[in-house]
C-alpha cells in the first residue's frame, strides 16, 4: 500500500485545502449576488452538497479537517517515513513513537472540538473566518508532529501560532483585543528565539533533521534559545503571562485546543531538538525541573483567587505543565531515565489534553446548553466532575495511570523532597479543581439552540477518557494518588461548607490577582523603555533636524535671491581688458618661464645696440635687465 | 565584424534590445490608439521572457554568451550573461509582464500613456542591461540610464507634488551616479578594463594600491548606496512614493531598487572577489551599514501612516537583507542575499499591487483607511497577506527561506549578531505589517470608502488589476513551498554561490 | 636694421595706445578710433618689416597683406558704425549703458588721414534728419 | 583630388553670392547651396578617413609663396560635424525664416559664415586664417543682430568689437612670427620655429587673442547676450560652431605648431581657466532666468571642459594614453556641436510657440510639443554627460587621464561640473510635467522638429554608441586599451 | 574706481608694449633674413604683372583677396539686414553742384587710370574702387539719395560682381584641371585684368552702398545711371 504515507501529508495538507470554502462560508463581499455560490463552488467541488441559501454546509467542513490525521494515528504503524525533497526545503515525514501519541490525542481533542465549534458557532458572526484559522491552527499544529525535519516544526509552529492569533480575538471584545495583543507579543519573542536557536542547531549539527545523537554536539547558545522559545509556549513562568489572558478570551472549542494540544507542542519541540537520553546537560536539566517546580507551585495559589472558571482552568494547565517541565529537566539531568521519561511525558500529556478540553468544552456546554434544563444540567456538572477528577489523578482515572508513568522519573529524581513536592502538588490541583467546580456550578446558564451533537461528541469524550486507564494503563497504576487525592478530597469540602456557611468569608481572596499576574507589571516597564527610548533619541532627532534645517534655509537663500547681473561689472571693457591682458601676460610668463626655453635661451638675447626714438625708450631699456632669462 | 556572428553574441544584445525597441515606438504611437500600444506592449514582453528561458538553458549547460560592441579603442560595451545575471534578469522580466498587464489596467483612462509606457520599456532594458554588463563600464552606463528613465515616471502625474518627488529622486540619483562614476574611473586608471569574472579580478593588485582599492570600494558603494537605498542614501525612496502604482511597484520594489543591491553584489563577488573583499576588511563595513539600514529602516515603516512610504521603508529595509548576504562570508550566505533578491522582489511587487488595488479601487491610501478591506476585496487582501507574511519571514512563503539562509550563513561565519538583526527585523517587521492585516481581517468595513468605483468586472476590481498581485503572491508561495525544487530561485542561487566560490 | 626696429616699435606702441584706449574710454566712436589705431599700428609693424634697406625694394607680401588687412579693417568699421546708428534709433534709455557711448553726443572727430593712397569714405556724418 | 580641398569653401561662397543676387529666391538657393556644401564637407571627410592627410597650394605657387589647404584628422572630423549641424540648421531655418523678411537678409550671411569656417577648418595659412577669422566674425555678428531687438544689436555690437580685438591682437601675433621666420605657412613655420621668446611671446598673443573670440571664462561676457538674443538657427550655429572654430584653431597651434614651446605651467593656466568656465559658466545656466541664456552659458562651461583636456596632454608623453586624450577632447567637441545646436534649435521652436523663453512659464508650451521637449532632454543628456551620450566617453576619458597622470584636482571640477549641468538641464525638462492635455501626436511641426531631434539624437546615440570612427579619422586607430 | 582701474591698465599695457619691443629686439637682432622678398621678385614674371604687390595680392595670395572682397561684401549684407537707408541730405547749393558736376567725372576717370597702372605701379582694385566710392559718397553728400546706384536688383548684382567674377574665374581654372586660381601661363594678364576690373566696380558699389547704410529700394529715387557714365544733375 504505497498509498499510506501519503496520508501523513494529507493530515496537514487537508485541513489547509479546507480553510478556503470554510472562509468563503459568511458569503462573499457582494453576498447578494448570485454569482457567490459559483466562486466558492467553483473551489470545493469535491463536496457535492446542495448549496442552502445560507450556505452553512461550509461550517461542518472544519468537522472533515482531522479526520485524515486521526486515520494515520490509528492506522499507520510506527516509523512509517515519507521523504519529499522537493517540497519547502526538504521536507521528512515520519511517525515516531512519541508523535503518534501525540497525533492521536491531537487529532482527537481537534475532531471533538471542531464538532463543537460546527455547530455551536454556526450561526456566529464570522463564523467563516474563524472556521478558515481554526483548520489553518489545526494544519499547524499536525504538520508540526508529522514533520522531522526543522523547517516543518518551525513552519508549523509559526502557522499554528499566528492562526491562534485570529481564534483569541474573535469575539472583539476589548478584553480579547488585548490579550490576544499579549499573545502575539509573546508567540512573536517566542518563534524568533525559536529560528535563532533552529539556525543554530541546523548549523552545529550539520543536518536539517538532527538526531539526537548529532544533538549532542549543541552548545549552551541554542540550548538557551530552544528552552527560551518553546518555554513560552509551554507557560514556564515568568513567559506564561499571555495563557490565562488568551485561553479565557479565546471561544470555548478554541480555548479546548488551545489548553489542550497547543501547549503541548512545546515539549514535542524540547524532545525532539534537545539531546534527551543521550548526553547528560546536568545544568540546564536542573533549571528546566526547577522552572517546572515553580510554575508547578505559582500556578496553584494564583488559580485558586480566580473568578472566572476558564481562567481556573488556564492556570491549571499552566501547572500541569510545569510537571511535565519538572520531568523532562529530570530527564535531562540523567539520560538513563529518557525512555521511561518520555513515555511518561507522553502519556501524561495525552490524559492531561483530553482532560483539560473535556473540561473546557464541559464550560461552554455548562452556559449554554438547554435541553430540558432539568435533565442535562445535572449531567454536565456530573461530567465536570469525573473530568476534574481525571484530571487531578484519582485513582482508576487517566490521571492516575499517567501519574503512574511518570512516578519512576520522579522518584529516581536525585532531589530527595521531589516525590513529596508532587505529592503536594497534587492536593493543591485537587483545591484547585473543587474551585472550579463550585464556580462552574454557580455559572447561571442562558441557553442556546444547537448544542446536542456537542454534547454528545462531549460525552464520547468522556467515555474515551473513562476508558483511557483500562485501555493503556496496568493494573497497578490505578491506584496511585490513593492518598494524596482524597485528602485533598476532603480538605476542598470542608473550605466549600465554611464558604456555603458564610459566603463573604473568602470574599476578600477573590479576585485579589487579575488573571495574567505579572502582566500588570508591563504597563510601567513599558513606560520606562518608553522614556528611555525618547531620552536616547532626542538629541539625534534635533540633531538632524538642525541640520536639516540648515541646509534647506541654505539652499533657500541660494537659489531664492534674484540672480541680479553679477556679469554687469564683468561686461564692462575695462575690467574685461584688464583681466584679458593680465591672462596675456600671465600666458607669456608661462610659456617664457617654460623649461624648453630656460635651458637654451640664452643664443637668442645678445644685447645689440638699441635706437629707441619714442618717449618709452628708457622704460624699455629698464625691461630688458629686467627679463627673465 | 567579419566573424559570424553566432546567436550566443546575439542572445544578450537582443534580449536588451527586445523591450528597448517596442518602447521607441511606443513614443511615436498615438495616444488613442490602445490596441497598438498594448500589443507593442505584450510583444516586447513575451519575446523577452522567450529570449530568457533560452538564455536560462545555455547558462545552466554552462554556454558562455557575451555580445561586445566597441564604443572607443579600450571602452568596450560588454553584455555578458553569467549565472547571477540570468537571476536579475528573469526577476526583471517576469515581474515586467506581470506588471505591464497591471499598468494597462492601472493606467485605463490617464493622459500620456504612450510616453509612460515608453520610458517603461526603456526602464526595464536599462534594468537589463545592468544585469547583463560584462564589464564597470556598461554597468555604469545602463545604471545612468535607468535613473534618466526613471525620472520620467516619477514625475508621471505632473502635481507639484510629484515633479517634487522626481526632483529629489534625481538629487540623489544623480549625486550617486556620479560618485559610482568616479569610482569606476579611478579603477579603470588602477587596474585597466574591469570585467566582471566570477572570483573577482583585484585579488592580485599590489599592497601598495589597497588604501586606494578600498576608497575605490567606498566611492562604489556611496554610488550603489542610493539605489540600494542605504540609510543616509535612501530619502528619495519615500519620496518617490508620488509615482503611480506600476512604477512604484516594478521600479521601486523591483528594478532601481534591486539595482543598487545588483551591483553592490556584483562589486564584492566579481570585482573585489570575497576573500579580497574580507581581507581589506570591506564586508564588514557593507555588513555593519546594511545592518542599520535594516533596523532603521523598519523603526521609520512603524511610524508611516501611507500605505506606500510604509512599503517603501519596509523596502528600504528588506533590500539590505542582499547587501548583508553579500557582507557575510561564505557560500551560504551568498545564496541567502541572491535568493532573496528575488523573493523580496515578488513579495514586495505583491505588495504594491495590493496598493495600487486599494488605491485604485477604494480611495484607500492610507493604514488608517483599511479597516475591513478583507470584507471588500478578499482576493487582494489575501494576496496581501501572503506578501506580509513572506515579508515577516513566517514559513512556508519565500520570505523565510532567505532569512533562514543568510542566518545559518551568518552563523557559519561566526557572526552571531546577525541573527540578531535578523530577529530584530522580524519582530519589527511584524510590528508594522500584522496591524495592518489585523485592520484589513478583523475590522468592520466602514460604511463609505473614501472613492469606491465598482468596475463591471465578475471580480472585485478590475481583472487586469486583480490578477497580477494574485500571480505573485502565488509566485511567493511557490518559491517558498518548492524552493528546493529544480529550477527554483533557491537552486539557481545555490548555482551561483557554486560557481562563485568555484566550488 | 634699426629702422626696422623703430618703425616696428612705433608700431607697437601704437597698437599698446589703441588698446588703451579702447578699453578705458567709454565713448563707442572713441573705441572705433582707437580700435583702427590698433590695427593701424600692427600694420605698421608689418610694413616696417618688409623694408629691406634703401637699395633693394621693399619685400611685397607684407604690403599686400597690409592692403588685404586694411579692406577688413574698413568693413568691419562700416558694420560698427552702422550697427551703432541702428542702436541710437531704437532710443530705448540706453539701460547697460557701459557698451555704448554717452548715445546724445557722438562727436563727429573726423578720421585723422592715414595711410596716404587711401582716403577711407567710410565714416558718415550724423545727418541731420532731412525734412 | 586634393584640390578638391576648396570646394567646401568655394561652394557656399558661391552660393552666397547668388543668394544675395536673387533674394526673392534665396531660401532655395540657401537650402541647394547647403546641400552641396555638406556633401562636399563630408566628401574631404571620407577622404581623409581613407587616405590619410589631403594637402594642396592654391595658385600653383608652391608652399612659402601660394596659400596652402590641408585636412588632417582633426580639421576633418571638425569639418564633419559642421557639415552635419549646418545641414540641418540650414534645413531648419528654411522653415523658420519661411515668410518672414529676415530670410533675404540670413541666407546670404549664412552662406558667408559657413564658407568661412570651412576655411578656417581647411587652412593652412596664418594670414589666410586672419581673413577667415575676421569674415566669421562679421557675419556671425551680422546675423546676430537680425532680429534688430534692442538688446540684440548691443550685444552683437560689443561681440564684434571684441571679435575685432581678438582678431587684432592675433595679426599681430602673426607678424611677429612672420617678422622671425619669414613664412606663413603652418608646415613650414613648425619646421622652423624653435623655443625662442619670439616664438613664445607670439603664441601668447594669438592663444589670448583666440581665447577673446572663443569666450574662455573671465573673457566670455560678450557670449551669453550675442547667443541669448540671436534668432534661435543662428545662435544654434554661434554656439556649436562659430565658438569651435577659435577653440579649433588654439588646438591646432597649441599642440601642433607650437608644440616644442608649450609646457606644463602655462597649460595648467588654460586648465584653471577652463576649471573657472566650467564651474562659472554652469553656475550661471542654473540661475539664468530664459532659456536660450542658459545654453549660452551651458556653452561657456563645456568651452570649458575642452580646455581641461590642455594640462592633461601637456603632461603625457606621445602615446595611445595621450592620442585616446586627444581623441577624447574632439569627440566632446563634436558632442558639444550636435547637442548644443538641437537645444538651441528646439529652443527656438518652443521660445516661437510660447512667444517668450522665461523657463518658469515654459510648461505647458513644452507638454504640447512632444519631440521638442524629447530633442531638448537627449541634447540635456548629452551636454550633462549621461552615458549614452558622447560626452560621457569623453569625460570618462578625461577622468581616466587625470588619474593616470595624477593631476586629481580637475576631478572634482568635472564632478560638480556634472552635478551642476544635471541641476540646470533638468531644471528645464521639470517643466514638461504638468497637468495639460496629452498631446496628439509626437511631431507637430516635421521641418523644424525633425532635424533639432536628429542632431539631438546623434549626440547622444550616435557618439554615445560609435565613437570608433572619431579615433580612426584621427588616425589612432583601435589603440590597445 | 575708475581712475585706478585706468592706471592698472596703463601699467599692463606698458609692461606688454615693452615685452613685445623687446621681443621684436630679439628677433631683429637675429637677422633673420630676406623672408619671402627674393622668392616673389624673382618668379614675378610669370605672375602677369610687374607690380610685385599686385602680384602678390591677386596672384601669389589670390585666395585672401578673393575672401576680402567677402569681407567687404558681408559688411555690406550686415548693413542692409540693419533696415533701410536714411533719408539723404538737402539739396545742395549751386557751388557744390557745380563743384559736383566737375568732381565726380574726375574721380572716376581716377579711378579708372588707378586700375590700369596697377599693373606695373602702385594702385589697383582696391585704390579705384576706393575712388570710385569717394564719388559715391560726394554725390550723397550734395544731396542725391541715390548716390548714384542703380536699383536694388542691379545694385545686388552689382555689388556681388567682384567676388563673383573672383570665385568664377577660379572655379573655372579649377574645372579646367589647372587648378583653383592657377593661371595659365598666358593669360595670367588678361584674367588678373578682368578680376580687377569687376572688382573695382563691386568695391565702388559696395563702399557707396555701405555709406547709404540702409536696405536699397526702399523708396531712393531711382536713376538708372550705370557707375561708369556720369551722372546727370
Amino acid at each position: 500500500m504505497t498509498l499510506i504515507p501519503w496520508l501523513l501529508v494529507a493530515a496537514w495538507v487537508w485541513p489547509l485545502l479546507l480553510a478556503w470554502p470554510v472562509a468563503g462560508q459568511g458569503g462573499s463581499w457582494r453576498a447578494s449576488s448570485a454569482t457567490d455560490g459559483s466562486v466558492t463552488a467553483a473551489v470545493s467541488s469535491t463536496v457535492p452538497i446542495t448549496v442552502p441559501s445560507k450556505a452553512h454546509w461550509r461550517g461542518f467542513l472544519t468537522i472533515l479537517g482531522p479526520l485524515p490525521a486521526l486515520l494515520a494515528a490509528l492506522l499507520l504503524p510506527v516509523g512509517t517515513r515519507l521523504e519529499l525533497p522537493w517540497l519547502f526545503l526538504g521536507t521528512a515525514l515520519e511517525l515516531d513513537p512519541v508523535g503518534q501519541v501525540y497525533l492521536l490525542f491531537t487529532a482527537l481533542l481537534w475532531l471533538i472540538a471542531s464538532v463543537y465549534s460546527a455547530f455551536s458557532l454556526r450561526t456566529a458572526e464570522h463564523a467563516g473566518r474563524f472556521g478558515a484559522l481554526f483548520l489553518l491552527a489545526m494544519a499547524g499544529n499536525l504538520w508540526l508532529i508529522v514533520g522531522q525535519d526543522l523547517f516543518s516544526f518551525y513552519a508549523g509552529f509559526a502557522m499554528m501560532g499566528l492562526a491562534s492569533y485570529g481564534l483569541v480575538i474573535h469575539d472583539a471584545t476589548p478584553s480579547a483585543l488585548r490579550a490576544g495583543k499579549v499573545y502575539l507579543v509573546m508567540a512573536l519573542l517566542g518563534e524568533v528565539s525559536l529560528f535563532a536557536a533552529l539556525v543554530i542547531i541546523a548549523q552545529q549539527t550539520g543536518s536539517t533533521e538532527p538526531s539526537p545523537d548529532d544533538l549532542t554536539q549543541l552548545t549552551a547558545l541554542p540550548i538557551a534559545l530552544v528552552l527560551f522559545g518553546l518555554g513560552v509556549k509551554a507557560g514556564l513562568v515568568p513567559l506564561h503571562l499571555w495563557l490565562p489572558l488568551a485561553h479565557p478570551a479565546a471561544p470555548v472549542p478554541a480555548s479546548a485546543v488551545l489548553s489542550g494540544t497547543m501547549i503541548k507542542v512545546a515539549l514535542l519541540g524540547w524532545l525532539r531538538f534537545l539531546p534527551v537520553g543521550t548526553q547528560a546537560l546536568p545544568e540546564w536539566g536542573g533549571l528546566l525541573a526547577a522552572g517546572g517546580l515553580l510554575t508547578l507551585f505559582y500556578a496553584l495559589p494564583v488559580g485558586l483567587v480566580q473568578a472566572d472558571p476558564k481562567a481556573i482552568l488556564a492556570y491549571s494547565s499552566v501547572s500541569k505543565m510545569g510537571l511535565l517541565m519538572l520531568v523532562l529537566g529530570l530527564v535531562l539531568m540523567e539520560p538513563a531515565l529518557a525512555p521511561v521519561g518520555v513515555a511518561g511525558i507522553a502519556l501524561y500529556a495525552a490524559s492531561h489534553a483530553l482532560a483539560k478540553g473535556g473540561l473546557f468544552l464541559g464550560v461552554g456546554l455548562r452556559k449554554q446548553a438547554a435541553l430540558q434544563p432539568a435533565l442535562v444540567q445535572p449531567l454536565v456538572l456530573g461530567g465536570l466532575l469525573f473530568l476534574a477528577l481525571a484530571l487531578v489523578g484519582a485513582p482508576f482515572t487517566s490521571g492516575a495511570v499517567a501519574k503512574y508513568a511518570v512516578k519512576p522519573v520522579i522518584e529516581a529524581a536525585d532531589w530527595p523532597w521531589v516525590a513529596a513536592a508532587v505529592a503536594v502538588s497534587t492536593v493543591g490541583t485537587t483545591l484547585l479543581m473543587g474551585r472550579f467546580l463550585w464556580v462552574s456550578a454557580g455559572t447561571r446558564t442562558h441557553s442556546a439552540p444547537g448544542y446536542l451533537w456537542p454534547g454528545i461528541a462531549w460525552a464520547l469524550l468522556i467515555a474515551l477518557v473513562a476508558l483511557f486507564p483500562f485501555v493503556l494503563g496496568k493494573a497497578t497504576s490505578w491506584a496511585t494518588n490513593s492518598v494524596a487525592v482524597p485528602l485533598g478530597v476532603v480538605l476542598a469540602t470542608l473550605v466549600a461548607l465554611a464558604a456555603w456557611r458564610n459566603p463573604d468569608w473568602l470574599k476578600p481572596l477573590i479576585g485579589l490577582i487579575p488573571p495574567g499576574d505579572l502582566i500588570v507589571l508591563s504597563r510601567p516597564v513599558g513606560a520606562l523603555v518608553k522614556a528611555f527610548g525618547g531620552w536616547l533619541w532626542r538629541p539625534i532627532g534635533q540633531l538632524a533636524a538642525r541640520i536639516a534645517g540648515f541646509a534647506i534655509d541654505r539652499y533657500e537663500r541660494v537659489c531664492n535671491e534674484p540672480p541680479g547681473d553679477v556679469e554687469r561689472g564683468l561686461r564692462a571693457w575695462s575690467v574685461a581688458g584688464a583681466l584679458w591682458i593680465g591672462i596675456l601676460a600671465l600666458l607669456v610668463v608661462a610659456l617664457l618661464s617654460g623649461e624648453p626655453l630656460l635651458d637654451n635661451g640664452e643664443a637668442s638675447s645678445d644685447q645689440g645696440g638699441i635706437q629707441a626714438d619714442s618717449g618709452r625708450q628708457a622704460e624699455a631699456i629698464a625691461n630688458e635687465e629686467s627679463s627673465p632669462d | 565584424m567579419s566573424q559570424m556572428l553566432s546567436w550566443t553574441a546575439l542572445l544578450p544584445g537582443a534580449i536588451v534590445l527586445s523591450s528597448m525597441l517596442p518602447g521607441a515606438f511606443i513614443f511615436l504611437v498615438k495616444e488613442e490608439s490602445h490596441v497598438l500600444r498594448g500589443v507593442l506592449n505584450m510583444f516586447g514582453a513575451i519575446i523577452k521572457l522567450v529570449l530568457v528561458g533560452t538564455l536560462i538553458w545555455g547558462v545552466f549547460l554552462g554556454g558562455v554568451f557575451e555580445s561586445r560592441l566597441t564604443i572607443a579603442p579600450g571602452l568596450d560595451l560588454v553584455l555578458h550573461a553569467d549565472a547571477l545575471s540570468v537571476l536579475f534578469v528573469t526577476l526583471s522580466s517576469v515581474l515586467w509582464l506581470v506588471t505591464t498587464v497591471y499598468a494597462i489596467g492601472y493606467l485605463e483612462h490617464s493622459p500620456n500613456r504612450s510616453r509612460f509606457f515608453g520610458f517603461f520599456s526603456l526602464c526595464v532594458s536599462a534594468t537589463v542591461g545592468i544585469a547583463l554588463a560584462g564589464n564597470l563600464l556598461t554597468f555604469v552606463i545602463f545604471y545612468e540610464i535607468l535613473t534618466l528613465a526613471t525620472y520620467p515616471l516619477v514625475a508621471h502625474r505632473g502635481t507639484p507634488e510629484a515633479t517634487r518627488g522626481a526632483k529629489i529622486y534625481l538629487a540623489y540619483t544623480m549625486g550617486g551616479g556620479v560618485a559610482l562614476l568616479v569610482g569606476a574611473v579611478w579603477l579603470r586608471a588602477l587596474t585597466g578594463p574591469v570585467d566582471f569574472v566570477e572570483g573577482g579580478v583585484l585579488s592580485g593588485m599590489a599592497s601598495t594600491l589597497h588604501p586606494q582599492l578600498i576608497a575605490i570600494f567606498l566611492l562604489l558603494l556611496l554610488g550603489l548606496g542610493v539605489k540600494a537605498a542605504l540609510v543616509p542614501l535612501h530619502g528619495w525612496l519615500p519620496q518617490s512614493m508620488v509615482a503611480p502604482a506600476p512604477v512604484s511597484s516594478l521600479l521601486h520594489a523591483v528594478a532601481v531598487v534591486k539595482a543598487g543591491a545588483f551591483g553592490i553584489v556584483r562589486v564584492v563577488y566579481d570585482v573585489y572577489g570575497v576573500d579580497f573583499a574580507a581581507e581589506l576588511g570591506l564586508l564588514i563595513i557593507l555588513g555593519v551599514w546594511a545592518s542599520l539600514t535594516i533596523v532603521y529602516g523598519s523603526v521609520k515603516a512603524l511610524t508611516q501612516d501611507g500605505l506606500k512610504t510604509r512599503l517603501a521603508y519596509s523596502t528600504v529595509s528588506q533590500v539590505s537583507y542582499i547587501a548583508l548576504g553579500a557582507s557575510i562570508l561564505g557560500p551560504v550566505a551568498t545564496i541567502g542575499g541572491m535568493v532573496h533578491l528575488v523573493h523580496q522582489g515578488i513579495m514586495k511587487i505583491t505588495l504594491f499591487f495590493c496598493a495600487g488595488n486599494y488605491a485604485e479601487t477604494l480611495g484607500v491610501h492610507k493604514v488608517s483607511q483599511m479597516d475591513g478591506v478583507g470584507r471588500r476585496m478578499p482576493w487582494t487582501t489575501l494576496a496581501f497577506t501572503v506578501g506580509a507574511l513572506g515579508m515577516i519571514g513566517i514559513p512556508p512563503i519565500a520570505g523565510f527561506v532567505s532569512k533562514w539562509y543568510l542566518g545559518l550563513g551568518a552563523v557559519e561565519a561566526g557572526q552571531h549578531w546577525v541573527l540578531l538583526v535578523l530577529a530584530a527585523s522580524t519582530l519589527l517587521n511584524a510590528g508594522y505589517f500584522l496591524p495592518i492585516l489585523y485592520k484589513a481581517w478583523f475590522r468592520p468595513p466602514p460604511d463609505a470608502w473614501p472613492n469606491e468605483h465598482r468596475f463591471e468586472s465578475r471580480f472585485e476590481t478590475m481583472g487586469a488589476l486583480l490578477w497580477p498581485p494574485v500571480i505573485t503572491a502565488a509566485f511567493c508561495l511557490i518559491a517558498g513551498l518548492l524552493a528546493a525544487a529544480p529550477f527554483s530561485p533557491l537552486e539557481w542561487a545555490t548555482l551561483i554561490a557554486r560557481r562563485e566560490y568555484g566550488l | 636694421m634699426s629702422a626696422q626696429f623703430l618703425y616696428g616699435g612705433a608700431g607697437i606702441l601704437l597698437f599698446a595706445l589703441g588698446l588703451w584706449s579702447l578699453l578705458v574710454h567709454e565713448a563707442l566712436l572713441r573705441k572705433l578710433i582707437a580700435i583702427n589705431i590698433a590695427g593701424g599700428g600692427v600694420f605698421h609693424v608689418f610694413i616696417a618689416i618688409a623694408y629691406r634697406g634703401d637699395t633693394a625694394p621693399p619685400d611685397p607680401v607684407p604690403h599686400a597683406l597690409v592692403l588685404t588687412g586694411i579692406v577688413v579693417a574698413v568693413s568691419a568699421t562700416a558694420l560698427v558704425l552702422a550697427l551703432h546708428r541702428r542702436l541710437e534709433q531704437a532710443e530705448e534709455p540706453a539701460a547697460d549703458a557701459e557698451v555704448l557711448s554717452e548715445s546724445a553726443s557722438a562727436s563727429s572727430a573726423a578720421p585723422p588721414p592715414r595711410t596716404p593712397a587711401e582716403r577711407t569714405p567710410g565714416t558718415p556724418h550724423p545727418e541731420t534728419p532731412h525734412g | 583630388m586634393a584640390d578638391l580641398l576648396i570646394l567646401p569653401v568655394l561652394v557656399p561662397l558661391l552660393g552666397g553670392l547668388l543668394a544675395t543676387a536673387l533674394p526673392v529666391r534665396s531660401a532655395l538657393v540657401g537650402t541647394l547651396a547647403a546641400l552641396a556644401t555638406s556633401l562636399s564637407g563630408l566628401s574631404i571627410t571620407l577622404l581623409v578617413w581613407l587616405h590619410g592627410d589631403l594637402g594642396t597650394v592654391l595658385g600653383g605657387w608652391g608652399v612659402p609663396l601660394g596659400i596652402g589647404l590641408s585636412a588632417d584628422g582633426l580639421s576633418a572630423a571638425l569639418l564633419a560635424m559642421a557639415s552635419l549641424v549646418a545641414l540641418a540648421i540650414s534645413i531648419y531655418a528654411g522653415s523658420y525664416f519661411a515668410g518672414s523678411a529676415q530670410a533675404r537678409h540670413f541666407w546670404p550671411l549664412w552662406l558667408l559664415l559657413w564658407s568661412a569656417l570651412n576655411g578656417v577648418f581647411l587652412a593652412a595659412d596664418l594670414f589666410n586664417l586672419y581673413v577667415m577669422l575676421e569674415l566669421l566674425g562679421l557675419s556671425a555678428a551680422a546675423l546676430g543682430a537680425l532680429t534688430g531687438k534692442r538688446e540684440a544689436i548691443a550685444a552683437n555690437l560689443r561681440y564684434l568689437l571684441v571679435g575685432l580685438l581678438g582678431s587684432l591682437t592675433y595679426l599681430l601675433g602673426v607678424a611677429l612670427l612672420y617678422t622671425a621666420y619669414g613664412t606663413l605657412d603652418i608646415g613650414l613655420l613648425g619646421e622652423r620655429l624653435g623655443p625662442t621668446p619670439i616664438a613664445a611671446t607670439a603664441l601668447a598673443l594669438m592663444v589670448s587673442g583666440l581665447a577673446l573670440k572663443t569666450a574662455l571664462f573671465p573673457l566670455h561676457f560678450w557670449l551669453p547676450p550675442a547667443h541669448a538674443n540671436a534668432p534661435a538657427p543662428v545662435s544654434a550655429a554661434l554656439s556649436a560652431l562659430v565658438v569651435k572654430a577659435s577653440f579649433y584653431l588654439i588646438l591646432r597651434l597649441w599642440t601642433e605648431l607650437f608644440a616644442p614651446i608649450t609646457d606644463i605651467g602655462a597649460a595648467t593656466l588654460l586648465g584653471l581657466l577652463g576649471a573657472g568656465a566650467v564651474l562659472w559658466g554652469s553656475w550661471r545656466a542654473l540661475r539664468a532666468q530664459r532659456l536660450k541664456l542658459l545654453a549660452a552659458y551651458s556653452t561657456v562651461a563645456q568651452i570649458g571642459y575642452l580646455f581641461l583636456f590642455f594640462p592633461l596632454l601637456a603632461s603625457l608623453p606621445p602615446g595611445t594614453a595621450r592620442d585616446d586624450l586627444f581623441a577624447a577632447c574632439v569627440l566632446m567637441a563634436l558632442t558639444h556641436g550636435f547637442a548644443k545646436a538641437g537645444f538651441f534649435l528646439a529652443a527656438g521652436l518652443v521660445q516661437q510657440k510660447a512667444g517668450h523663453d522665461r523657463i518658469s512659464e515654459l510648461g505647458g508650451v513644452a507638454q504640447r510639443m512632444p519631440a521638442t521637449t524629447f530633442s531638448i532632454a537627449l541634447a540635456g543628456s548629452a551636454l550633462v554627460g549621461l552615458p549614452p551620450s558622447g560626452s560621457f566617453i569623453g569625460k570618462w576619458v578625461l577622468m581616466r587621464g587625470a588619474f593616470e597622470t595624477g593631476q586629481w584636482w580637475w576631478l572634482p571640477v568635472t564632478v560638480l561640473g556634472t552635478l551642476l549641468a544635471a541641476a540646470y538641464v533638468f531644471r528645464v525638462l521639470s517643466r514638461a510635467f504638468g497637468l495639460e492635455p496629452t498631446p496628439l501626436q509626437f511631431v507637430t511641426n516635421a521641418r523644424t522638429e525633425i532635424p533639432a531631434l536628429l542632431l539631438a539624437f546623434a549626440s547622444v546615440a550616435l557618439l554615445g554608441l560609435a565613437a570608433g570612427p572619431v579615433w580612426a579619422v584621427l588616425g589612432f586607430g583601435a589603440a590597445p586599451a | 574706481m575708475k581712475r585706478d582701474l585706468a592706471l592698472l591698465l596703463g601699467i599692463l599695457l606698458a609692461l606688454l608694449a615693452a615685452l613685445l619691443l623687446w621681443a621684436l629686439h630679439a628677433t631683429l637682432a637675429l637677422e633673420p633674413g630676406p623672408r619671402l622678398a627674393e622668392l616673389a621678385s624673382a618668379r614675378l614674371e610669370q605672375t602677369g604683372v610687374s607690380n610685385p604687390v599686385t602680384a602678390v595680392l591677386l596672384n601669389y595670395r589670390a585666395y585672401d583677396t578673393l575672401l576680402e572682397l567677402a569681407v567687404l561684401l558681408a559688411a555690406l549684407l550686415g548693413i542692409w539686414s540693419l533696415g533701410p537707408a536714411p533719408a539723404g541730405y538737402q539739396r545742395s547749393g549751386p557751388a557744390l553742384a557745380a563743384l559736383v558736376d566737375w568732381i565726380v567725372p574726375l574721380a572716376i576717370l581716377a579711378g579708372g587710370y588707378m586700375l590700369w597702372v596697377g599693373g606695373h605701379a602702385p594702385g589697383g582694385a582696391f585704390q579705384a574702387g576706393a575712388l570710385l566710392g569717394a564719388a559715391g559718397v560726394i554725390l550723397r553728400l550734395s544731396g542725391e539719395p541715390s548716390a548714384g546706384l542703380p536699383g536694388e536688383p542691379a545694385q545686388r548684382w552689382l555689388v556681388v560682381l567682384g567676388a563673383g567674377v573672383f570665385a568664377l574665374v577660379g572655379g573655372g581654372l579649377l574645372a579646367s584641371g589647372f587648378g583653383f586660381l592657377t593661371y595659365p601661363p598666358g593669360q595670367a594678364k588678361w584674367l588678373i585684368l578682368l578680376i580687377e576690373s569687376a572688382a573695382t566696380v563691386a568695391i565702388g558699389v559696395t563702399l557707396t552702398a555701405a555709406y547709404v547704410g540702409g536696405r536699397p529700394g526702399s523708396g531712393t529715387a531711382h536713376n538708372g545711371t550705370g557707375q561708369s557714365r556720369t551722372v546727370q544733375r
